[in-house]
């Protein structure tokens, strides 16, 4: 199996043998070079890999790997994958969402439609955990819609306002 | 000092306490009850339900839905649960009820032992400008300014006058920085004075500001103290809070790495008397600032226990919420002065869910992973498990880790240790903060003030030396997310659909 | 006092450990070297791959199959792999290669820090007969009886009759129990005699049996002592273990209830004249029997970290495993007598993977659900984890529970909570058997001697007076089975080929 | 759904409603008595129930439940249940097997095929975890069958001797 996992803005191709499950040392192929692993699932997204002598507990926590205390933030491109690459939809031109960065609850609304908004100015107020906090415009634009209302809960990823 | 007959008798009767609280804090009195072999209750809101505190209880009470206002601040649902499940006495915590002093008069009507000070001694120490005036009488130094509101700008500026700039406008009633502006110069003072009474008035219904000098750079010291109902009150050392965001506390320890004996007698009596002084029973802090010099000025008092009392506990050896319940029961404190003594070091980091690498944004929701660190010198006091989802109501901590260790450089190496084995997984926490401030150079050599961790953030994090090389990574990271896709067969302990359900509605809260 | 020349040069390069062990134990030395900044090497068998002490090592070097006489033990295998991964320095734990004078002499000759005493050492007080002797020249209180093995049932019959009946044979290389008996009467000592000879025999390789009085109702106490390269030595205070089966310990705590500052003082200096007449390096425990008059008499010597080292390091604010690493490095230990002090108490549980409702029986296997203790006062070394198969081929501790607390009554009580919150699911454990002994009167009230806990098990036990009504436990057991066969959707974390593959390799090994 | 548990000798008829999963409080009948309870699996075999304020946290682990720290073995009688009734074939009579209470390793095997045995006759010797545990004959009577042979592995259950 083939996998390509880009960390950190390089990509590695990482070829895994298709039975990873019987005990003891496997040949892995990470950009051509032979790695021999003992990779052992403790728990689900918890792996012990040993390579070299050298013992790596690797913990998946979304698309963040953690090995030690380093967290590496990485997408995979496998077709079999329930992760695609990450998704094009902010590009930079186009209409803009502000989106919640948690779930909370819609404090104060800053803009009204139609208005004309600075990069960086404040557009709506959510507040979760006993803290407020202003999200700000992505960029310079008009508004276009506001998508809740004061009072109302939202989840993460929920869209707010957005700017044209 | 006896707080009369009719307390006398409720105190004599303590069997069942019903904690007013919730998350690491209600389960930490909850254990101390089971040692001291009482019964407890719990109360809960709608999202709590499955929280740690009421699994941990022998009753449990709903009170309402989740926000606050409607749960765990209602003080008559809280005081009616207690008399129909025949509780004698009611924990408050810290936060919501803890320093109401309303709510510590009704539960005295109640016939309910409140484990905490007395009203009267909450409203005399509670609002910051009484304070200062008990701490004036108390003879305890505290930072030149104004012991009672401000009336009017022109007396903001004849004030700021007389002490000398920098100086720092304050909201009386306020707390967690909301209401406070410094001011370096008479010409930026009344546009500073018109925006900190507005923000007082919009966050605490009250415009009423004071004034005070500006100490530059300074620490954040405070003294626990613990008074019985005969006039008995000793200080148990001090705790060095400065490592602060926003004002929040985010690393404690015992002891301060500047305080010595003489120093610790001086602010511990001080804080000692200024208890005394307004009838104090029960735990308590006085907090100061502590200048470069090692002037120290009364700052507030905070008459409940606080988050950060296990710190303490580490040092002196002993267990304040016991000593809160003997108190409370009536007793003696069984203490004097000379039987307190600071042995090792210990130090708290606050395990909060929030994204420090995205403004620290509150993360609420569902844990789907946790590993604990534990072994040699190691507290956990937590209020989460794996598959606990953290409401987005209340405040965003989870758990304190508390490192104990002979020395302070010891201290900081076990906590290292033990925030390398924490894992927390489908939220964001600040777990990774922890490390960066510990391998600090300034936090190490203790050249820390309230203002060291704001400055801290701003800098370029440093990389660290030790990595791991990236083809490792990128094969761990083929091989976990092959593995997610690979799933074929059912796990070895099939969730429910019940387990679902609940997540689910816990999620939709 | 100076190891010479040689010692010294492999004591200046100490950055990499080898931990020629596994379970609990790994793992808190594992934690101590992090602490230090020291690299960490795990050794595993092929059943310890996904052993905690594995996961928590930098490095991992496989020894060989299950049987310790195949992995744990062998000296060579272990001193190759800290030659290739360019260890410095081998900290052997406790059992498996810990008191092996050959092993410590093999590392030294491979110029491998061995963390513990020289070889010499272990052998003038490992055995008992050596032992017994090295006691008698450092002028130490012992059993009366022969220090040298018995050449004939004729010998025997006359030492006892100068000493008096009881007496006690007990085989010279013994321990654990076997070849031990004891004896009321001249009548029948030539049975005994040749009974313990063979078992003996057959126990140890060596039917040498030696002759002591018989102490009724014995506590047993025992002195750490800690010694530095520079012939300083001091004793850490004592820990009682008489909460015994079949010479197991069971339960140990720290302070004794019977031992005072005078008595701690006598054994103490006792235990540091005999460490210092060997040339005694690093932490060791010598073990007394104490008489109801508070008589002490050496027992033997353990040249070695001990399991129960917690209640120690809890009482006196002190960790061991540092001090040990700190001396091995050539370090002076830094400490004096005068800077030891108690505080408080520990009592410390061994959770076993055994069921007291049937014979004690072991069980080994996976581990399917674990929720721990913690909270304040609370340490849990542990050596397992939910989804862990325990191995049936090592000994069956899981895990050391420790409550402190400033009393002795409170620390019971804590320990009791902390046994409540303790669950292991899959395999049988002694938890409920700590809740037996810690609710005893006997206990509680420090009524015990070796004999305590096997006269505790014949009685039967009584009820207990709370206790959820019969319904209630119906419902509970309707619903959770209820929940077990309606699983109709798949788990939030879905398990995986390769985690079922590695649970039955697990549980075919 | 109709239950019967089985608890310390005593069958109690329990009557749940079909679907437990909606929040809050639902009315149980055991043994005709109405309980209203309010149930929550915190975790796979973990149980919260809530009745007249009072908490019991409820643990499942094989055929017992544990609350608080009190253990009930029990049994159920549920056709949709995994868990029949518990077996019948140790009877009092008949062939008797001597079966491996814990896995182990079989270290010496004390009696021989057609030797007579006293009740509690040592009969096989086990050992794991470092602990030899010696086996005796659970009856008087004749070794019909020795199923193992020294240093074989067994697991838990596993049948080692047999007496007639």
């Amino acid at each position: 199996m083939t996998v390509w996992v880009e960390i950190a803005g390089a990509k590695h191709r990482v070829e895994l043998p298709a039975e990873l499950s019987v005990g003891g040392e496997h040949e892995c192929l990470v950009d051509g070079n032979n790695i021999l692993a003992d990779a052992k699932l403790i728990a689900p997204g918890v792996l012990s890999l040993l390579v070299s002598g050298c013992q790596y507990l690797c913990t998946l926590d979304g698309e963040t790997l953690r090995i030690g205390q380093r967290t590496y933030p990485f997408t995979i491109d496998d077709p079999r994958s329930l992760r695609g690459r990450s998704s094009q939809a902010d590009a930079a031109s186009g209409p803009r969402a502000v989106k919640a960065p948690m779930p909370g609850r819609v404090v104060r609304i800053l803009v009204a439609e139609g208005e004309q908004v600075e990069e960086h100015q404040g557009v709506i107020v959510i507040e979760a955990m006993k803290m407020q906090n202003e999200l700000k415009a992505p960029r310079a634009g008009r508004i276009s819609r506001i998508a809740v209302a004061a009072e109302d809960a939202v989840g993460t990823g929920h869209i707010l306002v957005v700017i044209e | 000092m006896l707080r009369g007959d009719r307390a006398g008798k409720i105190a004599s009767v303590m069997k069942k306490v019903l904690i007013a609280n919730r998350g690491e804090i209600a389960l930490r009195i909850i254990r101390a009850c089971r040692e001291m072999g009482l019964a407890t209750v719990a109360v809960y809101s709608d999202v709590d339900r499955m929280a740690p505190h009421v699994l941990a209880a022998d009753e449990a009470v709903r009170l309402g839905p989740a926000p606050a206002a409607e749960s765990y601040l209602r003080g008559d649902r809280i005081i009616a649960a207690a008399r129909i499940l025949e509780a004698d006495a009611i924990h408050p915590g810290y936060g919501f009820l803890s320093e109401n002093a309303a709510f510590a008069d009704a539960c005295l009507a109640a016939e309910l032992n409140f484990i905490g000070p007395p009203g009267s001694a909450m409203r005399a120490l509670g609002s910051k400008t009484l304070a200062r005036q008990a701490a004036d009488k108390a003879q305890m130094p505290r930072v030149p300014g104004t012991v009672t509101g401000l009336a009017s700008v022109e007396e903001a500026l004849h004030v700021a006058e007389e002490i000398g700039y920098p100086v720092m406008l304050k909201a009386a009633a306020g707390g967690g920085g909301k209401g406070m502006r410094a001011v370096t110069s008479a010409t930026d003072l009344p546009s500073a004075f018109a925006a900190a009474s507005s923000e007082a008035e919009r966050s605490f219904g009250s415009s009423e500001v004071y004034l005070e000098k500006l100490i530059e750079q300074p620490r954040h010291i405070e003294i626990q103290i613990i008074a019985d109902q005969h006039g008995n009150c000793i200080y148990l050392g001090e705790r060095e809070c400065s490592v602060q965001r926003r004002h929040q506390k985010v690393i404690e320890e015992a002891p301060s790495a500047i305080v010595d004996e003489d120093l610790r007698r001086r602010m511990g009596e001080a804080a000692v008397r200024l208890a005394l002084s307004a009838g104090y029973v029960n735990a308590g802090t006085v907090e100061f600032l502590v200048d470069a010099q090692r002037n120290f000025y009364f700052l507030e008092m905070n008459t409940r226990l606080q988050v950060e009392h296990p710190v303490t506990e580490m040092v002196t050896g002993l267990d304040l919420v016991h000593l809160q319940m003997s108190v409370a029961m009536g007793q003696p404190l069984g203490l004097t002065q000379s039987d307190v003594a600071l042995r090792g070091h210990a130090i708290e980091c606050r395990i909060y869910a929030e994204d420090p690498d995205n403004n620290f944004f509150p993360s609420p929701g569902l844990i789907t992973r946790l590993l604990e660190p534990s072994g040699p010198g190691i507290r956990l006091d937590s209020g989460v498990y794996a598959g606990f989802t953290v409401p987005l109501d209340y405040d965003p901590m989870l758990a304190k880790l508390v490192a104990y260790a002979p020395t302070r450089a010891a201290a900081i190496d076990r906590m290292l240790r033990a925030l390398d084995e924490y894992t927390i997984g489908g939220i964001r926490t600040n777990i990774a903060l922890f490390r960066r401030i510990l391998l600090d150079e300034g936090f190490r050599t203790a050249a820390i003030d309230t203002g060291y961790l704001e400055r801290l953030l701003v800098q370029q994090q440093a990389s660290e030396s030790v990595s791991p090389p990236p083809e490792i990574v990128a094969l761990a990271a083929a091989i976990l997310s092959s593995a997610s896709v690979t799933a074929s067969v059912p796990a070895a302990t099939p969730a429910t659909r019940w387990t679902s359900t609940a997540r689910r509605e816990g999620l939709r809260a």
